[in-house]
């Protein structure tokens, strides 16, 4: 059975390692930080300022000036420090940041993106996503399969105006765990109950596929 | 050297038509409401706007949309804005799409004297067309230019009468380079105390970077997206 | 993300010979004396040592240049230390000589993967040998390429146990952005305290910049030019 | 007579603005911030890290962690502020220090100054007399007319290595202010009771003297 956007979290959840600064984006990417395994002690950077982001506060407790890059209000962990838009990049242009999540609209088989503009129908602008892709070292796209359309999203080549190069070198969608490498997607795991033959069905770009491809593993 | 203007009218003094304002925020926070609310009343126009975002229909910068005010907008993110997004497809507004990254470290660099720096943010996009490309460790860059502003308007938590800022939590963001990259930089804050109330070794803006400082009026500071969880 | 050594023996765990430090501090203020003495202890050699200044003869990295323990120092101010200039005129020592403020920006620059920037500081002068020129706004700039380094010490004032650093005062200089610069960066600090007792307003350098964290044991804090003024 | 040290530092307070940020370099300069004119508010800049500095401190009231460039203990004014040197350099490089005073061992008169090396002999380094230079916009030279051999430092062109290329715009010295414009040196005040004929004789670059040399006025 496919997975929900929680399973997609919680599968990508299992990538963190232990003394990991991480930055998630808005959608799915968020969902990540109710997985942590235990025994990993990972911390969360939002881009507009925020090291050490904790959950959402309690009703009541909600403060304007406290927000992640959703605009989401948010609470802080114990050793959280707050900081100017600019430091936050350098800390991400300058690769502080081990692991960064993101959604995306678009994956093509050479890793590259796009994920912040449909060309004469939607802009909402690229925000810290060319900056995070273009330097993170560990960059992981969490996204659905296939678009509301049913087309495949994982391409050969992107359709849309990219966000950045040969970056991406994993995806999570509801249905597999794909490695990007040598231009070419590589089947890593399936969700439960998914056949290979479904995901192969909705994989436009090539998709290299093992013999034996295990099945997504949650406690 | 007392930075202290009586209000936000004094505030804004000199802002013209065909000007290019900075405007410090992130979605609804941080932002200079007192002097947005000011703008809108002078009706200004033909503005070029830098700014993080665009505000949301009936708030921050989204009023200033509304009272068509804004010839261009200078942003990375400007969804959750019905009306900036049908200016934008029609063609009435002027936008320039920057990375985030890139464009707090040029409104830094404005402020810096630094005219150009390289970063890999954008490269392979459309970002980087008409842009230099130079590799640096084997990975390609391409060059940023500085920004700067004839008025950068920027919001603190708390100031003193010589313009020294300490923000709040994450209402800081885009306000201390957009503050460095004002030609002249008008501060509105919730706390104006007289100088050598606030520790030295607090201040995020130096007075320095600051020409103007007021007490703002009214602090609405609207909540985008309220997000809590259950009381157990 | 506890980053607390149980002393500056372990702090200093995996520096090797020929190895490029960079080390806070201008003058004597705000270096990093318990680590420098344990560098002298180490005997560690031919170091690249990025540092705005070399301490005098028998106090900061003047003492691990009596030891011989640099091949080369990068700075922007090397007075007041007779050894140092002892080796450099007799071709001992290698000198790097920079505007300081390059060198502050050339270290953040190293910190935040801006691999290089213009400045107009050295135009047409020594530094500027073999730098490409540009000219912004009618003004020549040279460009100027980013500092890293294997280990980066710096001094606080107060630390937590996730990294986070405040400095104190003018102590603060170089400390900030040498800690950005560090392929491994060690703070050592007066006061340790655990995580969630510094108030996140305050942090000067977030701990996502620090890897090893201690508490120096003993900070001489001597004092270069102690200038009084008559008590009245 | 000419003046002494302290004479020129008074001498070159009377330029300064109400309003201005003020950095001063090390010797002569230091001593402008004793002769501010009534009336004039301006705050003093330390490339190390401050804004506000203050007198030297009281006896026994010495703070190792609070020095200025010039590595002497320091206190600051209400309103003072800390810094790194990466900003202290942006508030330098990007012109809101408004005035600048250093010395210098060689002007020339395109505006060229020397004051950080002497090869083979002397190497101090810039220190942050490059980025000051090259940044502001109005600089002042505060030095002796002449060296200890008695050779003049006001020259056609500069013998030793260069700070900076056509940036001073003035220099006070203990016989004259002197401007520097069009390339040459003109002479707009002697110190009082100094002849134009010395200021002349001991002036190697080409000079400018008007036929009326007023005297400076102290108060």
């Amino acid at each position: 059975m496919a997975l929900d956007k929680n399973g997609i979290a919680q599968r990508i959840a299992q990538e963190l390692k232990n003394g990991w600064y991480v930055n998630l984006g808005i959608g799915i990417p968020t969902l990540v930080a109710n997985y942590i395994p235990q025994g990993i002690d990972v911390e969360f950077q939002s881009e507009n300022g925020i090291l050490g982001m904790g959950p959402f506060p309690f009703d009541g407790e909600e403060d304007a000036d406290l927000i992640n890059a959703g605009k989401q209000t948010i609470t802080t962990v114990p050793g959280a420090s707050f900081f100017d838009s600019a430091t936050s990049f350098a800390m991400i242009r300058g690769q502080h940041v081990q692991l960064t999540v993101l959604g995306a609209m678009e994956v093509s088989q050479n890793g590259d993106i796009a994920n912040w503009k449909i060309p004469g129908k939607m802009v909402k602008g690229m925000g810290g996503a060319m900056d995070l892709v273009a330097s993170a070292e560990n960059i992981i796209v969490a996204m659905m399969h296939s678009n509301k359309a049913g087309e495949s999203k994982i391409l050969k080549a992107c359709t849309l105006p990219l966000t950045g190069v040969g970056c991406v070198k994993k995806v999570v969608t509801e249905l597999a765990v794909l490695e990007i490498k040598d231009g070419k997607f590589h089947l890593i795991e399936r969700a439960p109950g998914v056949s290979v033959e479904e995901i192969i069905s909705k994989t436009e770009g090539d998709l290299v596929v093992p013999e034996v491809v295990p099945e997504m593993h949650f406690d | 050297m007392n930075k202290v203007v009586k209000n936000v009218e004094d505030a804004l003094v000199g802002i013209e038509d065909g000007m290019t304002l900075m405007l410090g925020g992130f979605g609804l926070c941080g932002i200079p409401e007192n002097s947005i609310g000011q703008l809108v009343k002078l009706g200004t126009k033909n503005l070029t706007c830098i700014s993080n975002n665009a505000g949301v229909d009936d708030f921050g910068i989204g009023l200033m949309l509304q009272a068509k005010q804004v010839k261009k907008m200078i942003s990375s993110y400007v969804g959750e804005n019905d009306e900036f997004e049908r200016q934008m497809l029609s063609g009435e507004l002027e936008v320039d799409l920057i990375p985030q990254g890139s464009l707090a470290e040029r409104c830094r660099a404005g402020g810096a004297g630094i005219p150009a720096f390289f970063t890999p943010a954008g490269y392979g996009t459309e970002v980087a067309e008409g842009k230099e490309v130079r590799v640096f460790n084997g990975k390609p860059h391409i060059l940023e230019s500085a920004l700067t502003a004839d008025f950068a308007i920027v919001k603190a938590w708390k100031g003193d009468t010589e313009g020294n800022l300490i923000y709040k939590a994450a209402a800081r963001n885009f306000n201390p380079m957009m503050a460095m990259a004002g030609k002249i930089t008008v501060a509105e804050v919730e706390e104006l105390v007289p100088a050598g109330t606030l520790d030295p070794n607090h201040i995020h803006t130096p007075g320095i970077f600051v020409q103007r400082i007021f007490q703002g009026e009214k602090f609405e500071k609207r909540i985008e997206q309220r997000t809590v969880r259950k009381n157990d």
